[in-house]
């Protein structure tokens, strides 16, 4: 295992020791120290948002929290969901009196956890509503939406409710524009090779050499085809006509485009993908409005790609193109 | 006796946190071969914290159950933490203001502790989980229960009932948790939260049946 | 080879298409494919700031084409220098009748190239001048720093360059406020993994698994030692102690540091060294006033990270924080 | 003949760039023990793009010597695309307007072409680089010519020459471009510039030779 680590175990805390110095200026500690929060929340009168879930996919969750974006995160062990008490708390660092809004992914988990610390917040009077990604199509069939998985998707779903809560949305409010964001929102992942949790010491699965799993997820969830790992262009082929036939995106349609690597699939490779994957919803008629191309929520060294579409409609491209700064997402407004 | 005094009951507790450190490398060798190998590390994480947390003099069964629920639904994390955190916690609200648990009283905890963590993780029996031991257990316990009306034989008939249930997910395809992931292939093997709630039940059963026999 | 490409040898050609696509507002091609600019290049009356270099680093060369930074890019194959040709073109792209500085890493193919390009360009009546970025420590002994190669310093050198250029500095201002974070910068690569270049289809080196090689260039250049691979504490101590060292940096100097993943090495373990590496140099009396942890100036998918230090005075500290927006860094001013 | 014609000798550049795409892989090897690994892609990719530049029917010397040169110096970028371009450009440059191609001229294109070298990329014999193929070369070629007066014999003491400098590279340390950083450790193998070297002097004395016989 070639890594860079001390105590395996205590990884997540040495990491947040690190971030926690070299983002000083847009994030701070709190007294539970698996919660970090935007050192501009809370907001008196701003809705809180607020998110969570394993460590391990960079910049998610933690490299979101900042101006704009999100406002509060629970940190979860490496690939798996925080605490009841970390999102409870987080809840509480982000809540500026006009409600919490929940932005987090479909995972057995982090429902739980969610579910048990809203229970605990609404005692104490804070009130927290929620939104469950589910981006991931190929995790369940169409008509079994509310199964799937929350994949990079909830990277859109946070921009759009951080936007919302900067221009003075209320929780009602926030909560729309996320849920929006996310039905609007269509994700697909393929995986070359497998990671290593280093308190683990060995791959958690395996991906022979020469195959691509097609649908596989963010913890390396089975994926729904094994196939021979084919041309960048005929990868981009597959996945794009996994994301779009399932909305469906029609001729006119404009989009926000992610496509993120899983880790350590150089960035190189990203751009050779996206080249067709842009060409290819474009020769369907779809325009492409804005497009974010990197690592923006990976699984630790994973080698693969995720490929998110968003349909926008006026009030998702004002969100999208608002301004934000953040470790994983820096962008001057529109 | 045929039911137990809250007061003296935090050992159940105790004994549960023993069995628990004294299979952390078994359980986590079990999670190993189908999951991500930590089953034992994160139950261990979360009941050796307990150990220290409970003042084990004045501690009562339904205060220890509920320190460890608390732990482990607040500290925890995982989908572990939050289910089994509901086990202890609705064991813990079945047993509070009673002085003494009798066999009716247990029965009802482990029902609701059983259907919350239904309602919770949404698996149900079949799904290679520590529900395929809890379910058969506490049904066992019940038909026992209902038929004799004795607690300690009722006890025996959840233990035998959670073995049996433990050794079934053996011949189990994973439908639910990481080990979903590898459908046919995670045929063959235990499935670690049901060996650790057979740990468990069996656990709480002997501690249960000494305490029914001190009185 | 477990990698997102179609024919290996037009991977640069595949990536740039994707990357113009994805970066349309801040970047274009030019009549040579080999060559992208900055859309706000050229300006009349600013110097223009152009790089080069060998593909397979990104965000390095083309990720730093942007507003305040660079403005033309020469694009090489992977791992080996653009053409004198392509480096003429990007001076052409890029002179706005002030002049360009041609800031770039020290290395053979570089320089010569450059050179050729520089005298076409002179005949041609564009002033350029150049700065060669020479960074990395342990490349070559002290006294003979000429010979050191430039590894993720070139961004500071950039960074330097681009907002001075910004400011309205004439050439020669550009050329010294870059040649002074150059020789203010002091860099050190470790390397855990070798990388696999999609034309030559193998690890062209290797590093035995359990062992990290110090010293590493960023093209697998052999290090200064191989060791066994240590503790993430332990590495940072190693590399603190390599560039430290060297400028000499000594106490109450403010500096700026930037600590780069090679490519496939989780962000988060950077984020593990960071957290040792920064209490190390405040331990020595050195005040942090920035930094930069990510995947800034990457090898394919190598495993391993740089660490980059650079001492600040006022003008620097000016130039370091101004505002700038490009794919690789996007920051608002401060 | 102690002289080639201009026009027939566009085989001379045919046949290099056929050389050099039978080594391709075998480049890139040498070149991966202390460099990075891509000395014959670099190499192939440009001298395989003048096989379509050229037109053969027509092209003399000087012209296929000339679009070589400008193809390497132009689209090829690396250490090897001005290097080798400058190597070819020399060559190109002493034989333009000459109908024959004598041993004089051609050492006086050899010469110019290792010193604009030396120029260019500042390293010296002894670095373990293509010079220590090509400077031994130049000066056995010379000393032969003006020995026996035989280009013939001339080019094989050539021959001899770089296979014995591009020997010499095994043993030394590198001190310029990638390898250089190796320090000792890039003691042991052979320098991939000098075998590349080899090969095109090689393939352009045994090319020359078989036109010296033909007329
Ligand atoms: N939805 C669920 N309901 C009940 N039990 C579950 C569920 N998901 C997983 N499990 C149980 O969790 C066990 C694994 O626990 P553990 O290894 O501690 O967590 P993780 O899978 O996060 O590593 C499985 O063996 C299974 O019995
Ligand atoms: N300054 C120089 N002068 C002459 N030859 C050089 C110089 N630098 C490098 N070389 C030659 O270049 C060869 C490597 O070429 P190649 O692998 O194609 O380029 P790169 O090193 O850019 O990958 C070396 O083996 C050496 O012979
Ligand atoms: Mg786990
Ligand atoms: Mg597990
Ligand atoms: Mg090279
Ligand atoms: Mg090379």
């Amino acid at each position: 295992m070639q890594r860079f680590v001390n105590d395996p175990s205590m990884a997540v805390e040495d990491m947040l020791v690190g971030f926690l110095k070299s983002h000083g200026d847009l994030v701070e500690g709190t007294e539970n120290p698996r919660v970090l929060k935007s050192r501009t929340a809370p907001v008196k009168g701003r809705v809180g948002i607020v998110t969570g879930g394993g460590s391990g996919h960079k910049p998610a969750f933690i490299g979101y929290l900042g101006r704009n974006l999100v406002d509060a995160v629970a940190v979860g062990e490496i690939f798996s969901s925080p605490t009841a008490k970390a999102f409870y708390d987080a809840f509480a660092a982000a809540d500026g009196g006009a409600g919490v809004a929940c932005l987090y992914g479909n995972y057995a988990g982090d429902n739980m956890n969610v579910k048990m610390a809203r229970e605990l917040a609404e005692e104490d009077g804070i009130r927290v509503m929620t939104v469950v990604a589910n981006d991931d199509v190929p995790s369940a069939p169409k008509g079994e939406e509310k199964k799937r998985r929350g994949v990079a998707g909830e990277i859109f779903m946070w921009k759009a409710g951080g936007a919302k809560a900067a221009l003075g949305g209320s929780l009602e409010e926030v909560i729309a524009a996320a849920q929006k964001a996310v039905d609007n929102t269509r994700s697909v992942g393929v995986g070359l090779t497998p990671c290593t949790i280093p308190a683990v010491g060995k791959p958690n699965f395996a991906i022979e050499p020469g195959t691509m799993e097609v649908g596989i997820g963010h913890h390396g969830e089975p994926g729904i085809a094994v196939t021979d790992l084919t041309s960048a262009d005929e990868v981009a082929k597959s996945m794009v006509d996994i994301v779009l036939p399932d909305l469906p995106f029609k001729e006119g349609d404009e989009v926000a485009v992610l496509l993120s690597g899983l880790g350590a699939t150089p960035v190189m490779e990203l751009y050779i993908l996206y080249g067709r994957m842009a060409a290819l919803l474009e020769e369907k008629g779809l325009t492409i409005h804005r497009s974010y191309v990197g690592n923006y929520f990976t699984s630790l060294e994973m080698m693969g790609a995720t490929l998110t579409v968003m349909k926008l409609d006026d009030e998702l491209k004002e969100l999208i193109d608002f301004e934000a700064e953040s470790m994983g997402l820096t962008q001057f407004g529109r | 006796m045929n039911s137990f005094a809250n007061r003296d009951g935090a050992v159940v507790v105790r004994e549960m946190i023993r069995v628990i450190g004294e299979n952390r490398a078994y359980l986590s060798e079990i999670d190993g071969a189908i999951g991500d190998g930590d089953h034992g590390v994160n139950m261990d994480k979360g009941f050796s914290l307990c150990l220290s947390r409970v003042d084990w003099e004045t501690a009562d069964f339904t205060t220890a159950m509920k320190t460890l629920s608390r732990i482990l639904l607040m500290e925890i994390g995982g989908s572990m933490g939050p289910i089994y955190g509901t086990f202890f916690d609705q064991i813990a609200k079945g047993a509070k203001d009673r002085e003494r648990i009798d066999g009716s009283a247990f029965s009802a905890m482990l029902g609701s502790a059983a259907s919350e963590i239904e309602k919770l993780g949404g698996a149900v029996r079949g799904d290679k989980t520590l529900l395929d031991s809890l379910l058969p257990a506490v049904e066992a316990f019940d038909a026992s229960f209902e038929e004799t009306g004795d607690f300690a034989k009722a006890l025996t008939a959840l233990q035998a009932a959670a073995e049996e249930g433990r050794e079934s997910t053996r011949d189990m395809v994973a439908r639910v948790g990481r080990a979903s992931r590898l459908g046919e292939r995670s045929r063959g093997v235990l499935d670690a939260g049901a060996t650790s709630c057979c740990l468990l039940l069996n656990s709480m059963a002997e501690s249960v049946k000494e305490l029914l026999k001190e009185e």
